[in-house]
């Protein structure tokens, strides 16, 4: 039975989108704080303004992370939300489940909290939404001694690490990247849940240069799959697709009509590095800049190379409070592996953390401190040697720092000497 | 037994992270990790692909809410459990996903939950509308200047069709931040919906003693429009507070993060910008900003209809337009952005220009433009 | 008879390019100064810096500008060039030149000067090169009595306009570059002999978009011709093009071989608004941004629009010190003519000055202004209705400055009555 | 009469401006302004314009050391008297043009152009290296790190032939500053050698009191790296002047524009920078600056090897490698800048990494990148 008139939100219940209204009415049944948080959103909706009051430092003993503290500023019209506190369960890596352990996961939810979820956080965490202060250490309690499972990050610390499936179900993974994001979460666990840095700190792994975790956009550290080789070509496979035996991208729309692959693969390719020799697909692999386009296209005619890793891009982020970054080329190659407890990217995590730690300012994100001192100067924290491909072109400006060191006779000058030879 | 009040650090136990993901995988998948050959897509929503063993993997994709109940979840179980030997899992932009080792079992499982009313659409592959990346908005958050959630819904709805269907150019990815801190991808997507601010933030003089320290909101703003003064309370009292500049203020809302008492949202003053031709992938083009098109459209709950229509009406300038494989950003930057605007139909303001650090790349610094109906 | 040894300067007798050593020497027998100016620049050259002090501030009465002071820091070694002044004349529109004029200028700079000139200054004076303080005034007197000529600028003033040949002798010029360069350079020479504004300031006419006077890069106002229309297309021409009858830009290069179309003009078009239809040329003129290219390449077949104009761009400049910048698109269309005595013109200079000279900090271009300020702001200034073209890209920043008009209600709100509609 | 120092305002002339143009135009071109209907390269150096009327203009196009005595111009104007009508032009390269009305006309001035020695080589037209916009250096500034003139007629000898031929892909604009107010159009050339210091000025407190403003001296800096000092004179005065923190000097030379007491000028510490990829032109590309691809080479006259030798290669790399129409940065572009320092054999450092106010757009947010030589 409602608690509250909602005719805005249940405005929400009409269409052909799967209605988070109609989901939350289901669920007051079994948590009836539900009910509050219709309620609030409704007042909400007439208001134009959020109704949770500002911040809430709540969490888990011994823990600086993993819940995120919300009040509500009308507690006693919506009392079922008076707290509204959220937990970030850390999710397995790419998110493949149990129905067993989801089932485990709802009757935690359904006991300690409010039932409902984001299924999941833009992060990656498995974020339970909603519950009271009072709640939180007994459902830490039963999520670490009855589901074995621990909280993800929030605050000023390493952020739950996220990846694509790779090699789970995608032909292009170039790197183990579950592999990578579990290995790096576990031997992090004290990073992720006690802040210790100026500020976030996010993981994020891709297995190819199509990066379906967003991790050149979204993440302090990316790791993103490519090859060093060829690309392997099956050229019968590529005549099926000029054919029109095989479909453009696998079947990627219904709507393209005849593939052409003067237009759609090799007008495409932004080196410019492939042609048609004689029926065949040439590319001159040396150009290929493994932007997998081509591949896209051709699923079942291309192929990327053998020589497998990954290029480290670092200090992506939102917006606040210099604008927006993409993540920066720093390592162009290396083979991260389970092999070695994947120490490769270990040794360059530590390395950008300690100078970081000692360096970046208060609320100040690596790409951010790295854009105060200076790519040349972040290379060389990073003890990477400089190669063009670090920069999209070369400075215009003539404002080289040189050093001392460099420059012949160093800088002790007498001017006096000087004098000598060029009067005032 | 469970947590003991009295006892708290008893059997504690931390650190653990999260279940090892192995656990979760279907049997075709463990099989055939890394060995994947090809794939197809059999239909909107409906992947297949082929390991090098033979082996094949059918996964169906449903769109989600995301802000979803557990009652939601038990009934995915329950899917899964009937049709996936009680697996599913999650995308990286919060649709489900339902595998089978057998084309034999789709059309049973697609009938299944097209028998679920509005709960699983299926669809979001290929050259399609993808679930949109999202955040909390007046759910959850504190510092929002629009909803989520239900934005979303209202969009989504609108444009449904696209997320069914396969008929665009290329991928869309769409993302909602119901803030300028953009959790949701906004900086880079192909076309994102970002709450904003326009009023400065109030000082809340009664409150500011306390709640904040006050350095810390002044060199919060990035502009320095916050400096220190003293005011006169209700009750006589002086006390230390800040004052605003607002004519130097961009509204950005970082003052409010550090100090309470400085709240910006306002119904009037809080809205929708809508930003396009962002993305991420290096698939032919690198991964590239988002650009701010349209500065503000207002809050108008509970549909928006102002933010749909401006969504719709971009994604349908684009797939007219477009070539095959364009995104939106590769199509505005071919034709050039002064025709993306006429194509949209979106009015330019200067609001668009950028004046912010970086500004001065994104001048126009040729003779190059084309003759559009801007030009008088 | 040399003065000085000057084994060094010697060796730039050698090779094949014109000898400034050996034309200086040849001077020397007129100008025996000529022989000092060989002699410090021996010692530079051994000494690996210049010979000459820092700053003189010299000119004629009256002026601000003109000329610039130099002396030598090693006067007794090198009395002829103690003081060595430059005076710069402001040359003709495009410097075509009678030799009666220009021997008149010869026999005034023997008479009053070193006899070494440049011809021309990087902004397009004449210069003459080197004379002693007292000769400034009589060589002014001179200039003006009998040649009837004038200095050009220097300092923080209006700059001498320089401009290309355009309707002189290219068949691309979109307006009168001439007049323009020289309407303006009379109506402001006030602005060019007396320095009353924050820095310099450049103007650059250029008749089309090769921009010859390269304007684009070098003035703080460019005006560049384009059109608006067609371009004019003679398909017989492009016939002898392709078939080779026709040599490729009027036979640029000696070494291109074989004319393509597809390759050379259309794969080349930065718009991709051209293609071959039935052995045609084809524009979609509305996509094409008149870059010139396929004109360059087919001058008998192409030919610029007929409803000619010019595009205003402002505040080029070099690094000095914010960084060097390109010019900026700001108008995109007038029609300058001699009619109205460029009063198009006119009306932009002056309303960016007017703001310039109020807003503008010491040393610094208009550019700069304009970045300090930003191009929202400027664009309010010039009056100039803000349109896409003014931008390569719209802002990827969500930072807009919204003025207190633009939002309902306006910025005035009362924090009581926002408490209670939203608790702390 | 002339100018009579007793009486300087005696009929003192002001403000005249410069001979008008049209007083000095040929009578083809005078006869045929804006009628001009195509051009044609007739051969290196010699350009034919046809009118509308069928009038036609042949140019020939000579070099020009652009340092040049009233001799040279008196030998100009007797060329330009016996075969041109008393006329000839200068362009905006410097190069001087010598024109005619008549096709007969022209080998009979190139006969005696080339009579002359090495004073007036023809050249410089089409897809060829034309002159190069220089500057003052050691003949006539006070600011340089190199020298302009000296410099470019090394260079010039080095690569004369591409400046009497036409056989590269494209017009090659050349261009050199002395110092890094760039007087010469180096900030937007396809190659451009630039004086640059590397060392950071001293302070002459000798010297400071008087010729400079210290608190103007302080404001030069750009990067705050000069402060004010109190210092002890041999003399035992103390005086106000200046320090300089040397880590935080680029070189910048702005305090020695401002104050003449801050020398930079250094023999080891002065040398030359290599930037290219720059053009003006909106011709296929907009305009674009050029990139410092080579960070210093000696200052080793009078010749300049080392730079020579760099611009050579450069120029020789670029014509090797690029296609027809391609200017330099057009050609680095394509290929990307990884490729374009292993084609010119030129080894990278970090000080071609942008870290000044906008470096961070110029950083690579991509993953596409080439494998050159320089990743191991
Ligand atoms: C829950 C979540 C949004 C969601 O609905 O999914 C979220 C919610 C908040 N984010 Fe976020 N961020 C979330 C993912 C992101 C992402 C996306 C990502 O990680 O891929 C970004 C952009 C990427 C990045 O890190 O730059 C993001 C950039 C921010 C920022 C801006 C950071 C910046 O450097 O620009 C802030 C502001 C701050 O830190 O003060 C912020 C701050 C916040 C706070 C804590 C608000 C605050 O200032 O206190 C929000 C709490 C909301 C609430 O009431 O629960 N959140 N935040 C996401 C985390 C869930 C999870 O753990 O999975
Ligand atoms: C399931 C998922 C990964 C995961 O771990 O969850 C995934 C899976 C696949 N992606 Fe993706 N991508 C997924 C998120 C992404 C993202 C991230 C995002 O959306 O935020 C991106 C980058 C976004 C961007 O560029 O802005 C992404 C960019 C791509 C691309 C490059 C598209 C392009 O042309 O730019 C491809 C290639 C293609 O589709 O041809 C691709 C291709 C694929 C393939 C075909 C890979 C494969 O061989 O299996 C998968 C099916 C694609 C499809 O749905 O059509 N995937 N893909 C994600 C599904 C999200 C969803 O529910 O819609
Ligand atoms: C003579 C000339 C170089 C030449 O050999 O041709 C020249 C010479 C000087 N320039 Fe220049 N500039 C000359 C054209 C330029 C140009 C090119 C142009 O105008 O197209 C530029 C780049 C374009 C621009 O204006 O930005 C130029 C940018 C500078 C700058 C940097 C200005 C800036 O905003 O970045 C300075 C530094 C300053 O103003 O203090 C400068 C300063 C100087 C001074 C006055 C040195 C000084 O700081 O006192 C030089 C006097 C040299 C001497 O001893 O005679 N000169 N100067 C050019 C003027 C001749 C003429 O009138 O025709
Ligand atoms: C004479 C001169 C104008 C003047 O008023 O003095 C001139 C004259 C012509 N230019 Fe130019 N340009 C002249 C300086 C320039 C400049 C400015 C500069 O060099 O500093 C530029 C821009 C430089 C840049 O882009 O960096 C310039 C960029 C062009 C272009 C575009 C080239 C390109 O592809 O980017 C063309 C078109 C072409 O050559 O196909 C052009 C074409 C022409 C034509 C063909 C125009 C015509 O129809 O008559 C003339 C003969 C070109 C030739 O020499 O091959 N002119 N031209 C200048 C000769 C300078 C010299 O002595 O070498
Ligand atoms: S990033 Fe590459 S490897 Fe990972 S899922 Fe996407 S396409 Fe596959
Ligand atoms: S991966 Fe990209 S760059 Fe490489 S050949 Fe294919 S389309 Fe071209
Ligand atoms: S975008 Fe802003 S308002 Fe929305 S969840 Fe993130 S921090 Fe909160
Ligand atoms: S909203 Fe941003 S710009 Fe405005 S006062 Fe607050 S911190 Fe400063
Ligand atoms: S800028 Fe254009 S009009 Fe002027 S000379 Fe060059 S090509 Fe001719
Ligand atoms: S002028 Fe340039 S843009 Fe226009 S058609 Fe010719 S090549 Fe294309
Ligand atoms: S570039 Fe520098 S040194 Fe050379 S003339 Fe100009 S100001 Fe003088
Ligand atoms: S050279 Fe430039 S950076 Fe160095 S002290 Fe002088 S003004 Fe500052």
């Amino acid at each position: 039975m409602p608690k509250h008139d909602t005719p805005l939100m249940d405005e929400l219940e009409k269409g052909p989108w799967p209605s988070f209204v109609s989901d939350l009415k289901r669920q007051a049944e079994k948590n009836p704080e539900c009910w509050d948080i219709l309620g609030q959103m409704e007042l909400s909706y007439k208001d134009k303004i959020t109704h949770w009051k500002h911040g809430g430092i709540v969490g888990v003993f011994g823990y600086g992370g993993g819940i995120v503290g919300r009040y509500s500023d009308s507690p006693d019209k919506f009392p079922g939300v008076a707290h509204f506190h959220t937990v970030r369960l850390n999710q397995p890596s790419s998110k493949f489940y149990s129905t067993e352990m989801l089932r485990k996961v709802c009757d935690l939810w359904e006991k300690h909290g409010s039932g409902m979820t984001n299924m999941h956080g833009s992060t990656g965490d498995m974020v339970l939404l909603g519950t009271r202060t009072e709640e939180l250490e007994p459902l830490f309690f039963d999520l670490t001694h009855e589901l074995k499972w621990d909280l993800g990050g929030s605050g000023s610390n390493l952020r739950t690490p996220s990846c694509c499936l790779g090699k789970a179900r995608c032909e292009w993974a170039c790197y183990d990247t579950q592999a990578a994001c579990h290995t790096l979460t576990m031997h992090y666990q004290d990073e992720i849940h006690r802040p210790a840095f100026p500020y976030k700190f996010k993981f994020k792994f891709s297995g190819c240069a199509n990066d379906c975790v967003a991790s050149a956009a979204r993440s302090d550290f990316a790791v993103i799959g490519t090859w060093r080789d060829n690309i392997r070509i099956n050229q019968d496979e590529v005549k099926k697709y000029i054919s029109g035996e095989l479909k453009a991208g696998g079947g990627i729309a219904d709507s393209f009509g005849a593939f052409d692959i003067k237009k759609d693969v090799i007008g495409h390719c932004p080196t410019g590095c492939m042609w048609m020799e004689g029926g065949d697909l040439k590319i001159d692999d040396a150009e290929c800049t493994r932007c997998m386009h081509c591949i896209n296209v051709m699923p079942r005619a291309l192929r990327p190379g053998v020589d497998q890793g990954a290029t480290i891009m670092m200090g992506a982020k939102a917006p606040i409070l210099d604008g927006a970054q993409l993540a920066t080329m720093v390592i162009p190659f290396v083979k991260p592996t389970a092999d070695n407890d994947f120490e490769d990217l270990i040794e360059v995590i530590e390395k950008a953390w300690d100078w970081w730690m000692e360096f970046g300012k208060n609320r100040e994100r690596i790409g951010e401190t790295m854009q105060r001192v200076g790519l040349p100067s972040f290379l060389r924290v990073m003890e990477v040697e400089p190669i063009p491909q670090h920069v999209k072109e070369p400075r215009c400006n003539p404002y080289v720092f040189w050093e001392a060191a460099e420059v012949e006779g160093g800088w002790d000058r007498d001017i006096k000497e000087f004098r000598e030879r060029h009067k005032m | 037994m469970g947590y003991d009040p009295e006892n708290p650090m008893k059997d504690r136990i931390t650190d653990i992270g999260p279940p090892h993901y192995e656990r979760f995988f279907p049997q075709v998948i463990k099989d055939n990790y890394g060995k994947w050959l090809y794939h197809e897509i059999v239909r909107p929503g409906v992947l297949k692909h082929v390991s090098e063993s033979g082996a094949e993997c059918y996964t169906v994709r449903v769109a989600s809410a995301r802000l979803i109940s557990i009652e939601h979840i038990r009934e995915m179980c329950d899917i899964a459990d009937k049709h996936c030997d009680g697996i599913l899992r999650f995308t990286t932009r919060n649709n489900a996903e339902f595998m089978v080792d057998d084309e034999a079992k789709v059309q049973p499982l697609l009938d299944d939950l097209a028998s679920r009313g509005n709960k699983f659409p299926v669809g979001g592959t290929g050259a399609s509308v993808s679930n949109m990346v999202h955040t909390q908005g007046w759910v959850h958050c504190h510092t929002p200047a629009t909803d989520a959630s239900g934005v979303v819904k209202a969009v989504m709805d609108e444009i449904f069709d696209y997320f069914v269907e396969m008929k665009l150019p290329a991928k869309c990815k769409m993302a909602l931040a119901c803030c300028i801190n953009m959790c949701g991808a906004v900086h880079a997507s192909d076309i994102a919906i970002l709450g904003i601010h326009r009023k400065p933030p109030m000082v809340d003089n009664e409150a500011i003693t306390g709640v904040c320290e006050i350095p810390l909101a002044i060199s919060a703003c990035p502009l320095g429009a916050i400096k220190p003064a003293k005011v006169t309370l209700e009750n006589g009292d002086e006390i230390k507070s800040v004052k605003v500049n607002a004519e130097r203020c961009m509204f950005c809302g970082n003052c409010y993060t550090m100090c309470p008492a400085m709240p910006l949202a306002d119904p009037e003053g809080d809205g929708c910008a809508i930003l396009v031709g962002g993305k991420v992938s290096a698939s032919r083009t690198g991964a590239t900003f988002s650009k701010l098109v349209i500065p503000f459209l207002p809050n108008n709950p509970p549909r928006w209809p102002e933010v749909v229509q401006a969504v719709k009406k971009i994604l349908e300038a684009w797939a007219k337009n477009a070539r095959k494989y364009e995104r939106i950003g590769e199509w505005a930057e071919r034709i050039g952005w002064e025709r993306f605007y006429e194509k949209c139909d979106i009015p330019f303001s200067d609001k668009s220009i950028d004046d912010y650090r970086l500004a001065y790349d994104t001048w126009r610094t040729t003779t190059q433009f084309k003759f559009t109906s801007h030009i008088k």
